[in-house]
């Protein structure tokens, strides 16, 4: 059931009533229910998938979580007559057998999304694939890598005690399927989700209202915006497009990325807020970071901490990582300092792109991305030699000469999803230079990419209003908060205004694809 | 403070919804100059009651079928309730829906429509989309109206909002907003009439210029689909204890076969209904092909309509002796307004094809 | 302590390690950052911060960190 | 110290080395193009007849149709046409300002298919050709190849009718 469908809405609206009605204590539990409705209307083959990460993750928590307690206590008992190392090693016995535990729950769940890509059974024997997968028909199963994230992520925080089990079977599942993430995330840390999820809301009309206008402001990027510059973004992807042509479509593309994408995730996040539960956020602005790191700290948020916290400082503590940095220390000096986390970053960017795919270009796009945030990382004093002599850094018009750089370099990075043909993208990359053809921005092939003038129009409207309320944000902080002291005439005129132009000039429905309808006769 | 936001939040409500109605008023299509068959099954609903015959198709009865004739000929009152590609269950359904605002003596089927058992298999489901909105938007709501609907969605319809399309059309018809015409803000509330009773009048001549030919079929049999809802509009006039006439209008395409022909009559003759296949009855008739047709062949003008029904007319009376009702008073006043707005229009649209040619 | 604080001013010599307890959440030490920070205490203080202890807490002013490392050292 | 760990790490990145999901719901209406494996086809007298492309060469190359007619339904006007060249009919589909060929029959055993069938062909001859499995099981052999399809209506044991069809989606 796709976000944008009137079935959600009606779906949503209905769940909301229900919601508030039902007694505090069951509220939860009509989460879990809408949660797996709205699951199954994504077909009844993938419910195998999430029903197996829910029993192993339960499974694995308890057991992981059972051992811990133990030891606490044990330790407690015997706290005098143990010496230090009596501890140590029985510590060290506890956390041996919990890893085990942590070992097969991983293997288990990954194993069994690596059948389900029909990946690991390729090399052996292509008929078997086809028989596996034939029966399990499948495609992705719904949202797999954000419930399946936010599990693992879950079990490993109970491994390293930060967390406690959750004893109740049905909670955890809620907790593992709560159905606003389930399509894009935010993938949340259950220290961060669970209290809200299992706590007791009353009916709060702000909250439910800051909900509804976030839905509202997600429904309208998505369907004013990103899905009315879809077309144009297929279009440039076709081989005559170079030079100019191709920046356009890195240009486009990232404005239908983010409108899509942020879209998305305010509906969740708004329906979340609905329900009197925050999520994380997912998106800070993106586009006005001035540098790289900066950027993957304000784009796909979730994302970005999850690789952080369960890969990247797993690995760059890990015991060979701690013996690499060691030698490098020796005979490397400053340079070895950065080695290992160089080594760690480009294993964690390796991952981070075999997630959105696996596919050659989404690695290419991994490793740019890491190539970049370490040659950011080297020239950190050459920045610093060049803004002691020449002072810029303060200046505004620098700052924005800053964010275009890295609004132009993370659009042209971020585009080779569309080219899983990596020499391909290279060759687009080149034509930038090698053949720049500027004219197409006159020469009315722009007309010719599905898009009328109007369209054009409309999506510069859209940027426009996208522009001022995320400039809005920067400054002033939740642009909500702020409508909310306006006197209430002129937001609710917002808010009809708003909802008014997504119903009109929402490229949404049967007119957009019927290319001979009669109407359009008239 | 509490009370005073909520007022304002309900009012605020209150107002978006009225824009929101008003915009889709504005926004459906109009059919007043273009398309005009979408415009005609909402007009029915200020003429109902009082009449003896009810036609029921799709354009073989609204285009080869004059009320005013009949009416002119033998005092017989009638409606005709058609639609563009008009399929079977919505005929049944419309049939339905009748029932509820009059009980006539005789409805009259046109059974092409047992040829297509699915929407899909009218062949271009663009146009399809199109006849469904121009069958189902016009129509008041009902049951009736709810259950042709769920039968008439086309898979892209379904895909795209399915039902909530049509109880919302604003979520169908929003992208309008950048065709609208002075024509659409005119008619926003009130439509003129562009039919007499249903029949919607062509005066054109376009004469036949060669034998309309289809490609053979391996399957004549009509679906089980179709047949189900045949009994269904026979049990439905059983209830109502009102004559179903089954009839194939003389159009000469699509093509009629005589597989189909048959399986027909037989049904008719095993349930006691009354089958008539004006194909047979061109000479009778008075058909004139180079005179009575406005699109070689596919349908009758008004010339070839005014012959069919005062044919048609004189069966009718005979077989099921329908009263006069030229010499009753509050009818025939009604009567004579409909015929003068009939002559007026034939004369307008007859100076307009003069002076263009 | 001492030593700590030393190891900071290296890593970003213009920020006042003493005072500032918002590192982590100010973003003036980043992961990279963090990384380079546990190297270094575990080729000084011979301690092995887990993964599980690299949370804001932990690092957002100088005396948490060496809370963090006398706890594991007497752990 | 703690060998699993790294164990478990390098499991995880292994498996996420297989999870590979798009995060972004990128809609990018990436369409490949229709199927174009090519359509059945017939000859006659030298042009060959292929459904479901664009008519307007194949038209010319036919010469003079003995007759044009033009179908519509309802609320359409001049939409499909049908040309009669003497021993078959073609019908044509509108497509932009082009037509392209809908479907095509045979009126008499004047001509036949690529495997040379023709009206008043025994079953025998058909099934030779076709092979069996393409029999409908009632009256009619049934083939498909790229987006169209033959189909032959067999009476009393001979081919009664042939029909061409481009199957338009």
């Amino acid at each position: 059931m796709q976000f944008t469908s009137i079935s959600f809405l009606a779906f949503a609206g209905l769940l909301l009533l229900i919601y508030y009605i039902v007694p505090k204590k069951l509220q939860w539990v009509i989460l879990l229910i809408a949660s797996y409705i709205f699951y199954l209307s994504a077909g009844l083959e993938y419910l195998f998938f999430i029903v197996f990460t829910t029993i192993t993750t339960y499974i694995a928590s308890r057991i992981i979580d059972s051992r811990l307690a133990k030891q606490k206590l044990y330790l407690a008992e015997h706290k005098e007559e143990l010496s230090r190392e009596e501890k140590k090693e029985y510590k060290d016995k506890i956390k041996k057998k919990n890893q085990i535990a942590l070992v097969v729950y991983l293997v288990l769940n990954f194993g069994v999304l690596a059948v389900c890509k029909g990946l690991l059974i390729v090399p052996f024997n292509q008929m078997a694939t086809n028989t596996v997968l034939g029966f399990l028909s499948l495609g992705l199963p719904l949202g797999i890598s954000f419930y399946m994230f936010q599990s693992v992520g879950y079990v490993v925080d109970i491994h390293r005690g930060v967390v406690r089990a959750e004893k109740n079977f049905f909670k955890v599942t809620l907790f593992v399927s709560f159905f606003p993430q389930l399509v894009q995330g935010p993938i949340s840390k259950f220290s961060q989700l669970a209290p809200q999820l299992f706590s007791e809301h009353s009916f709060d009309g702000k909250k439910l209202s800051y909900g509804l206008q976030r839905i509202l402001w997600g429904f309208f990027k998505k369907l004013v915006i990103a899905d009315r510059i879809a077309a144009a973004v297929g279009a440039l992807k076709a081989p005559e497009y170079e030079g100019m042509g191709f920046l356009l479509l890195a240009t486009f593309y990232a404005v239908q990325i983010y409108a899509d994408f942020t879209g998305g995730i305010d509906v969740a996040i708004g329906l979340g807020e609905a329900f009197g539960i925050q999520m994380t956020e997912n998106f800070v602005r993106p586009f006005f970071s001035k540098n790289i790191a900066e950027y993957w700290r304000r784009w796909h948020i979730s994302l970005g901490e999850w690789m952080k916290d369960y890969i990247f400082y797993p690995l760059s503590v890990s015991q060979p990582m701690r013996k690499l940095s060691k030698f490098t220390y020796k005979n490397m000096g400053n340079l070895g300092k950065r080695i290992p986390v160089y080594i760690a970053s480009i294993i964690t960017w390796f991952a981070t792109g075999i997630w959105h795919g696996f596919s050659p270009n989404f690695i290419v796009w991994g490793m740019l991305n890491c190539f970049f945030i370490v040659l950011s990382e080297e020239l950190m004093p050459l920045y610093a030699k060049f803004h002691a002599r020449f002072g810029l850094k303060d200046k505004k018009i620098y700052g924005l000469f800053e964010m275009a750089r890295m609004f132009t370099l993370m659009n042209l990075i971020r585009i080779s999803d569309l080219f899983p043909n990596v020499s391909l993208y290279f060759s687009k990359l080149l034509s930038l230079v090698t053949n720049p053809d500027i004219s197409v921005l006159w020469d009315g092939r722009l007309l010719n990419l599905g898009l009328t003038g109007l369209d054009y129009g409309i999506i510069g409207f859209g940027i426009l209003v996208m522009l001022t309320v995320s400039i809005i944000g920067e400054k002033k902080g939740s642009v909500r908060d702020l409508l909310s002291q306006k006197p209430a005439v002129l937001r609710y005129a917002l808010i009809i205004a708003l909802l008014i132009i997504t119903l009109l000039v929402g490229s949404y429905g049967i007119g957009y694809n019927a290319s001979n309808f009669i109407y359009n006769q008239f | 403070m509490k009370k005073k936001n909520v007022m304002g939040i309900c009012t605020a409500v209150c107002i978006c919804l009225l824009i929101l109605w008003l915009l889709q008023a504005l926004l459906m299509p109009k059919y007043m100059s273009e398309s005009q068959e979408g415009a005609l099954i909402a007009e029915y609903y200020d003429e109902a009651g009082g009449n003896d015959v009810i036609f029921i198709g799709d354009c073989e009865v609204y285009e080869n079928f004059s009320p005013i004739t009949l009416y002119e000929e033998y005092g017989i009152t009638s409606y005709i309730r058609g639609s563009a590609q008009q399929l079977i269950w919505q005929s049944y359904y419309l049939m339905e829906e009748t029932f509820k605002y009059e009980t006539p003596k005789v409805m009259v089927f046109n059974v092409l429509s047992m040829k297509y058992d699915t929407p899909e298999s009218t062949g271009n489901l663009k146009h399809r989309e199109a006849y469904n909105r121009m069958n189902l938007d016009g129509m008041r709501w009902s049951m009736s109206k709810w259950n042709s609907i769920s039968a008439s969605l086309t898979e892209e319809e379904k895909e795209w909002g399915g039902n909530w399309s049509y109880i919302f059309p604003i979520l169908r018809y929003h992208d309008r907003w950048s065709q609208l015409s002075s024509e659409d803000f005119k008619y926003i509330f009130k439509r003129d009439e562009v039919s007499d009773n249903g029949y919607l009048m062509q005066v054109n001549v376009k004469p036949v210029t060669s034998e309309h030919v289809e490609k053979p079929i391996a399957d004549y049999q009509f679906s089980e689909n179709c047949w189900e809802y045949l009994d269904a509009m026979k049990e439905l006039c059983e209830k109502h204890s009102t004559k179903l006439v089954l009839i194939k209008a003389p159009s000469l395409s699509p093509v009629w076969w005589d597989q189909w022909d048959a399986q027909i009559e037989e049904y008719a003759k095993k349930n006691g209904l009354l089958y008539i296949n004006f194909l047979d009855y061109q000479q009778e008739i008075g058909i004139d092909w180079n005179t009575d047709t406005y699109d070689t062949g596919l349908h009758l003008n008004v010339y070839g309509a005014e012959k069919l029904s005062s044919y048609f007319g004189k069966i009718l009376k005979d077989e099921y002796d329908l009263e006069d009702h030229r010499n009753n008073e509050d009818m025939s006043s009604q009567w004579t307004k409909k015929v003068n707005s009939y002559n007026e229009r034939k004369k307008l649209l007859e100076d307009i094809r003069d002076n263009k040619n | 302590m001492e030593e700590l604080l030393e190891i900071l001013c290296e890593l970003h010599p213009d920020v006042d390690f003493e005072s500032c307890t918002t590192l982590i959440d100010d973003k003036v030490l980043d992961s990279f950052d963090i990384v380079t920070l546990v190297a270094e205490i575990d080729d000084k203080f011979s301690v092995a911060i887990p993964a599980g202890e690299l949370v804001p807490e932990n690092f957002n002013s100088a005396q948490a960190i060496y809370a963090l490392i006398e706890k594991l050292e007497n752990e | 110290m703690k060998k699993s760990i790294v164990l478990a790490v390098i499991i995880c990145i292994m498996a996420i080395v297989f999870a590979g999901c798009g995060g972004q719901s990128t809609n990018t209406g990436s369409s490949d193009g229709k199927n174009n494996e090519p359509t059945l086809s017939f000859t006659v007298n030298g042009t060959k007849v292929e459904l479901g492309v664009d008519a307007t060469d194949i038209l010319k190359s036919l010469g003079e149709p003995k007759s044009v007619t033009e179908e519509a339904s309802c609320a359409f006007e001049g939409l499909d046409k049908t040309y009669f060249y003497g021993n078959f009919y073609l019908t044509t589909y509108p497509n932009g300002d082009k037509e392209n060929i809908y479907s095509c029959w045979f009126v008499d055993d004047s001509l036949s298919t690529d495997e040379n069938i023709y009206i008043g062909a025994t079953k025998a001859e058909v099934e030779s050709a076709y092979g069996a499995e393409s029999f409908n099981g009632n009256n009619a052999y049934v083939i498909k190849k790229g987006a169209s399809m033959l189909t032959i209506i067999i009476e009393d044991d001979c081919v009664s009718a042939i029909t061409y069809d481009a199957i338009i989606d």
